[in-house]
């Protein structure tokens, strides 16, 4: 993966999409759910969603593959609805590639310059330029089927790319592959977007590619959109249960809400938890509600039993259960009077972590986030019976 | 038990009604008849003496016998040979009777009497008048060479060795052809459409196509006469029941046999003494005597000695006709 | 399922039975030519010189080859738009493979003599053309070549279109929308990505019902005129009707190896025409 | 895009259309009137059809192509099943080799095939008995077989059989609980498929008849030599029923998928 | 995922393997060679290598689907080379799982005890039991086609268990399942792995994965075991340069030595590092020797410009390129001296990073590890040009 050359920078204004309260029905079921969403030219954008969400469904819609049942959809500020697949400014990676079996892989980069006329000499030099580009130097005259699937990978995108489309739309393009090729291509991904900056829709169910990957991250789920937003607002500030238990670890602490005002009291199997009250996200919690208190795992700091803590601290009493040492970190499971919770820290933190230890834990309060339980149909996306 | 291989279709079943049951009822010898596809074929098979009796056309006949597959039987042992006419008894080298001739049929000129009449056909030479051009038939090669050819150089003055005469005639039939024939009932749907106006075919074929309702299919003994076919009933060699076979021959010559069947599928009987039914002799329109004498019984043994080069003489005719 | 797993001979046996059909199926092959070369009990070559030597031979040869040339073409061209319909409705797909499948399955006697009816000179079709008006004469459409392309034609199509919608089907899912996405109409799509990917399909149909066409005996013999003889009808003839084994052996040879020549050289065509495709 | 323009869908529906038209025809031709096949009829009539059901020969044909036709696709899906199990599974070398062999019967004339059979039968000593019809049917049908099994089979994961030997089943055990019931549609389009081929072959078959065996084709076959009644349209129209029930009963028990199934890969 | 009941703890001595110099060919190619592995009895053994490096064909040696080439495996001390599938103490989980589509749950997890002919009533009780141990109560009667993939994945496992194998294989049984499933399955593999004492071997080629589930770890590549070792083990102390790129995150150093004895001097891109000669694994570097100088990122601790540091640290000088947070974590990436660095850190660490600052780069000496560079078909496996 290479500089690209200067001439395939664009304009940075070009390639934004303004997807303005679109649904898509199949039948009786209603797949997308007034989706509004807007991309602004030369970004990352990467939705997120357990299967069947709806992303293959809103790339299509894009694409130009089927309609919108209701709302519309612009580019440029221009209205799509017209604009057969063919006219639209946009390239597309597919999950399975569909590379054309039949012809090389120059020949598959070149299919949509000879599509446009563009004289064969212009032809040989651009497809030379993007095969240079995404690595596959010397690969022109392979069959596709003599390529490995990272290499295939690369063709689909460069095969999109010598279009320069101003969008580019990708499905899942690196679920097929294996772990070590992934990440490898998720970083060149990356690059050439940022070169190129093309507004770059990639759709992914992997929350940790699309943290590595995206400057914004759309959480969809059963056709609704979750959240927007970077990667870390969405880790550090989900909205909902469902956006914090899909991005990340998280601990949860089924409760029930004793007091509510400028703090909210909350009865956790744990304890009871007292916590500012703008820790509640997507709801607003009454006395006797049932909520979960969630919390990121690095959030837990783990003590001497009876060491002094900074008063923000929520402190309680548990014992350590197992310590794992998954690479740089370290993951602490801990008992906190029958609830497991989960902790992570360096694994080079001083400070020698047992099985069987008398601990004190400890997260600071306004890290903590309240939310109301899960709905039956988004519990379903974590395999969890309702 | 005896078993008799015919073709299928509707000789069959008079077979079994008309000489089985009788003979069974008077001799209380069972016997069965079983339909295949190709009864000569049957008997040169590997397998041919599963069959006690079968019935082949008379030229299959003299081909088998010069063959070793025939069963051979004494004058003794069929006794009624005696009243059969000698040149249709089928014999081997060593004049043993290896053929029973049954009833016969003939070959004339059938005609769709929508389209022609027997004027037309007054003799076989007519059919090579380029009147006729795409409204004739002709049967395949196989045939062709021994029935048409030789009818048709004996209407042009030779024989059954020298065949030479026919040819033209037969050239000009190939020319007025509109298809070859393979199977009867393809002619009769020919024939029955009026896609065909006439074509030289077989005597009991246009009895049976009247009998069913088709008064428009007619046929012509042209002055020249008509070709005899017998057919004959033949024994394969290593059948068992060598005994009750025998009788069944004997019976199949005898003319109580013969009338019944040929009354029942239009054809005549071979035996002298035969007696037809008056009503029978009407439909026919003539007498037995009256058409033996307007047959052509050519010598068979020298057709089946010529036959494969004449095949190959015929068909090359037929090829040259495309051109 | 390639693991390297080693049999036992016991499990060998499985494999038994049908290589007793084989077996059994090549050895009666081998006794059939063994014939051929037979002429009254001695070795001779006779059949096969009479075939060298005979034009009107060669014409049977050269015509059976030309016209299954033209029946595989043509079931191929008219098969293709009904794999089409068939591959695009995918809701009626079993419903309409019946209705190509069962004429498929039923004899081929029924079926010719279905054609008979219609195509004669006085059949269906021409009275039908007439009443409409269309024709003054009726056509000729059976007893000679014409007819038996049709019977032929119809027979093999739906060989046809079952083998190119496997190919059509077998076509990726979204190698369609990649090409619209890279800029391609309807046409360019089809001419450039799904005609190129069904030829496998379109290959083995072609291969396929031209032996099937060059070994064919009843079609040819009941829709065929007097010289449109076929060197199936002819080894049919040989059989049935002159008893001429060694003939007929020596004819099944030359067919034989006839349709394996074709067959090597449509096999080179194919070669060129899937350059790159597995 | 997933769908045609209507000038090709109208070719494709008349195309289809075409097809089933001959047999139509015969259809229409069996209740004719008249004492020949024709079309359209002249006069209506079901007399043919009570001629074939009262005519015990038919009836007895017709039995013994059913008979000769179950034994012969049960025992020919089973040889198929047996060796694509086998090739598929210890022998995927000779696979290719293996199809080669068993697709070569299709390229072979099928006149000079009924011949080949005749003497080998003959020495065997079997002519005239059902073992001869069956053994050619066998031969016949054994490509048609294979296929269907060799795709239903390659499909199967082939992990499947080696769970069930984890778990303790010997290999035939294995075959008959899992692998048959899986393989289940290709077994029945390989048993139906070669039912219907056993049951309509002809020009093998007639050169292997006896005296106490006819299948309904050669009857059919032996009938048009002599005679040219509408019977016969009548029975062929009983014989496209029994094929178009087979079929029928194959698209709901199997589906019709494996005939569309590519040879390989 | 509950307790099992005591009578299916199996006394620990059972079920222990032990390879002995087993090679496997297949034709010429030799996929496994002289591979000498001692499994003890109830331990938890992961087989950890690239695609094709021999992993199933090990595992398809130990159920006895195919035999060794050379070598030989007891089970308990029992020679298996006679001894045929059906009859080893074995269980096995199949990476596409292999259930019999045609059988419901209960019937796929009785089947085994069908064939042992146990009769009816003691069947039901040992399902049922099972299906309880793997959290599927009352879905026993469901098709397979019914079950979501995690729920697959444990009637797979069930249907082995109940069989009580003394030892299980598991051939990369959670590849196929989205993340978030795989992680619920990795602890629930964990569970009852250690509940039931059985010996698990178990096959992926997820480092990741490794770490988290296992006891000790065997990382094999182009047939041969490359190191044996405790999760922590290999990545803090990888016997050479595979092992360490191929567990974890690593910062390559290429180098060459030049000077040896007490301390190896090393001149690198990034200024000539200074480290205890006991770093070098797998080798003995002589001076003008090319060498890969690793560290892990986490070791690298990122320092204002100036700041003073303990003795033993080795420092550069360096620009930050790129700071992502990925959840808990922070991978930071910088620029030392033209050569690509990474360090990770908690996301929640003092000290702002920022895009083109200055910094300083620290890491102790003897956290490095210094190795002989890969040799060409190793490459391979990282999508390396040799
Ligand atoms: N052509 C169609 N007809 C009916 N329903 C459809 C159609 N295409 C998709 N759906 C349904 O729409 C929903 C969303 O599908 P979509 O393919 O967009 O999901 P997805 O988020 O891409 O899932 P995945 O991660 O599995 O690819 C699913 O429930 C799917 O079953
Ligand atoms: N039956 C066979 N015949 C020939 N080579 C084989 C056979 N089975 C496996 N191999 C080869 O042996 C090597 C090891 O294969 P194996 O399946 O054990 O790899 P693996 O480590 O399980 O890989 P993966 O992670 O892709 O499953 C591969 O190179 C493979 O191609
Ligand atoms: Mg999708
Ligand atoms: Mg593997």
């Amino acid at each position: 993966m290479t500089s690209a050359t200067q001439t395939m920078i664009r304009d940075a204004a070009v390639g934004s999409i303004d997807i303005e309260a679109v649904s898509k029905s199949y039948g009786d079921a209603e797949v997308l759910s007034e989706v509004s969403l807007s991309i602004p030219a030369g970004s990352f954008l990467t939705l997120l969603g357990p299967s069947g969400c709806g992303k293959t469904t809103l790339l299509r819609l894009i694409a130009g593959f089927i309609s919108p049942t209701r709302g519309r959809i612009r580019i440029d500020g221009r209205d799509m609805t017209d604009v057969p697949t063919q006219k639209r400014p946009i390239g597309m990676v597919f999950q399975n590639l569909a590379l054309f079996p039949h012809f090389s892989v120059a020949e598959n980069i070149a299919y949509g310059l000879k599509l446009r006329r563009v004289d064969a000499a212009s032809i040989r030099t651009r497809v030379d330029k993007f095969i240079h580009l995404v690595g596959l130097d010397g690969l022109g005259d392979r069959r596709i089927a003599q390529l490995s699937g990272g290499q295939k990978q690369r063709v689909a995108l460069a095969r999109s790319l010598v279009l320069e489309p101003s969008i580019l739309l990708l499905d899942e393009p690196l679920s097929a592959l294996d772990m070590q090729l992934r990440k490898q291509l998720q970083f060149a991904l990356k690059d050439i977007q940022k070169q190129l900056r093309t507004t770059f829709v990639f759709v992914t169910h992997d929350q940790e590619e699309a943290t590595m990957i995206s400057d914004r991250i759309v959480v969809m789920s059963n056709g609704h959109v979750q959240q927007v937003g970077t990667p870390q607002e969405i880790y550090a500030d989900p909205q909902n249960l469902f956006v914090s238990k899909f991005i990340g670890e998280v601990n949860q602490l089924p409760g029930r809400v004793q007091a509510v005002g400028q703090r909210l009291a909350i009865a956790t199997g744990a304890g009871t938890v007292d916590l500012p009250s703008h820790v509640a996200r997507g709801h607003d919690p009454a006395v006797g509600d049932s909520v979960i208190v969630c919390l990121r795992p690095e959030k837990i700091s783990i003590h001497e039993p009876g060491e002094t803590l900074a008063p923000d601290m929520v402190t309680a009493a548990a014992v350590v259960r197992d310590a794992l040492v998954i690479g740089p970190l370290t993951r602490v499971t801990l008992d906190a009077q029958g609830t497991r919770m989960v902790s992570v820290r360096m694994t080079d933190t001083p400070g020698r972590i047992a099985s069987g230890q008398q601990v004190q834990i400890a997260f600071p309060a306004d890290s903590a986030r309240v939310f109301a339980p899960l709905s039956a149909d988004m519990a379903s996306a974590f395999g969890e019976d309702a | 038990e005896v078993i008799h291989a015919t073709w299928g279709g509707g000789g069959a079943r008079t077979l079994g009604e008309f000489v089985q049951k009788p003979f069974s009822d008077q001799t209380g010898i069972e016997t069965r008849v079983v339909e295949v596809p190709n009864t000569a074929g049957a008997v040169r098979s590997p397998t041919a003496s599963q069959y006690n009796a079968v019935t082949v056309t008379f030229f299959e006949g003299v081909g088998l016998s010069g063959t070793d597959l025939l069963e051979g039987f004494t004058d003794e042992e069929i006794p009624e040979v005696k009243n059969l006419p000698p040149e249709v008894v089928i014999r081997n080298e060593e004049g043993l009777i290896v053929g029973i001739p049954t009833y016969f049929a003939y070959y004339g000129i059938v005609y769709n009497s929508d389209l022609a009449s027997a004027e037309d056909f007054k003799s076989w030479k007519n059919l090579a008048d380029p009147k006729w051009k795409g409204k004739l038939a002709i049967t395949r090669p196989v045939y062709a060479a021994a029935y048409d050819l030789t009818m048709l150089a004996h209407a042009n003055g030779g024989d059954a060795e020298n065949v030479e005469p026919g040819v033209e005639t037969l050239k000009g039939l190939i020319a007025n052809a509109l298809t070859t024939y393979t199977s009867l009932a393809h002619m009769n749907t020919l024939l029955g459409t009026g896609e065909v106006t006439a074509v030289p075919f077989y005597s009991t074929r246009v009895w049976h196509l009247q009998n069913e309702g088709q008064k428009n299919i007619k046929i012509v003994i042209p002055e020249e006469g008509g070709l005899m076919l017998a057919y004959a009933v033949v024994s394969p060699k290593g059948a068992a029941n060598r005994e009750e076979t025998r009788q069944y021959l004997n019976y199949l010559a005898g003319a109580e046999s013969q009338v019944a069947v040929s009354v029942e599928g239009g054809g005549i009987p071979t035996n002298n003494t035969a007696k037809l039914p008056q009503a029978y002799l009407d439909t026919l329109g003539t007498t037995r005597e009256e058409l033996m004498k307007q047959m052509y019984v050519p010598d068979w043994k020298v057709v089946w000695d010529h036959h494969e080069e004449r095949i190959n003489m015929v068909e090359q005719l037929m090829s040259e006709a495309a051109k | 399922m390639n693991t390297g797993e080693k049999p036992t001979l016991a499990k060998g046996l499985m494999l038994l039975p049908a290589l007793i059909v084989l077996g059994l199926f090549f050895i009666s092959v081998i006794m059939l030519f063994s014939n051929a070369f037979v002429d009254r009990g001695g070795f001779s070559l006779k059949y096969f010189e009479q075939i060298l030597s005979r034009p009107d031979y060669h014409v049977v040869f050269y015509r059976t080859v030309l016209t299954s040339i033209v029946v595989a073409l043509l079931a191929v061209l008219l098969a293709y738009p009904i794999a089409l319909l068939l591959w695009r409705s995918e809701r009626h797909r079993n419903m309409l493979l019946i209705v190509v499948l069962v004429p498929w399955l039923v004899s081929l006697v029924v079926r010719t003599y279905g054609w008979i009816i219609l195509l004669g000179p006085k059949g269906f079709l021409n009275a039908f053309l007439g009443w409409v008006g269309v024709i003054d004469t009726p056509l000729k459409l059976m007893f000679n070549d014409t007819g038996i392309v049709i019977g032929l034609t119809h027979v093999l199509i739906p060989f046809a279109v079952v083998s190119i919608l496997a190919s059509l089907l077998s076509i990726e899912e979204n190698l369609e929308e990649a090409s619209r996405v890279l800029g391609a109409n309807r046409l360019q799509t089809f001419r450039t990505i799904v005609l190129p990917l069904s030829l496998p399909g379109v290959f083995t149909s072609l291969m396929v019902i031209y032996l099937a066409s060059v070994g064919a005996i009843v079609t040819p013999l009941l829709l065929g005129g007097i010289t449109e003889k076929f060197v199936g009808s002819q080894i049919y003839q040989e059989v049935m009707a002159t008893f001429n084994m060694s003939k007929a052996a020596a004819w099944s040879i030359c067919l034989l190896t006839l349709s394996f020549v074709s067959l090597v050289i449509l096999k080179l065509i194919e070669r060129r025409a899937l350059r790159g495709q597995e | 895009m997933r769908k045609l323009t209507p000038l090709t869908k109208t070719l494709g529906i008349v195309l289809l259309l075409m097809l089933p038209a001959p047999i139509v025809i015969v259809f229409g031709a069996s209740f004719n009137g008249s004492g020949y096949i024709q079309f359209p009829p002249d006069s209506w009539s079901i007399r043919w059809y009570i001629e074939a059901f009262t005519d015990p020969r038919w009836g007895r044909a017709v039995l013994t192509s059913l008979w000769i036709a179950a034994i012969v696709a049960t025992l020919i899906t089973a040889i198929s099943f047996l060796a694509a199990y086998f090739t598929l599974r210890y022998a995927p070398r000779i696979s290719g080799w293996l199809e080669l062999a068993i697709f070569s019967p299709l390229f072979f004339p099928h006149a000079s095939m009924g011949v080949a059979a005749v003497a080998l039968m003959a020495a065997m000593g079997i002519v005239g008995t059902p073992w001869a019809i069956i053994l050619a049917h066998l031969m016949v049908t054994l490509p048609f077989s294979y296929r269907p099994i060799h795709v239903a089979l390659r499909s199967v994961d082939p992990d499947l059989i080696r769970a069930a030997e984890v778990l303790g089943a010997s290999e035939l055990r294995a075959l008959w609980d899992i692998i048959l019931p899986i393989c289940r549609s290709g077994i029945l389009t390989s048993l139906l498929f070669t039912g219907i081929i056993s049951f309509d072959e002809v020009t093998v078959t007639m050169f292997l008849i006896g005296p106490d065996i006819t299948t309904l084709p050669v009857q059919i076959f032996t009938f048009i030599q002599d005679d040219a009644s509408p019977v016969l349209a009548a029975i062929s129209t009983l014989s496209v029923i029994i094929t178009f029930l087979a079929i029928l009963l194959l698209e709901r028990v199997a589906g019709l998928s494996f005939f569309v199934q590519r040879q390989s890969g």
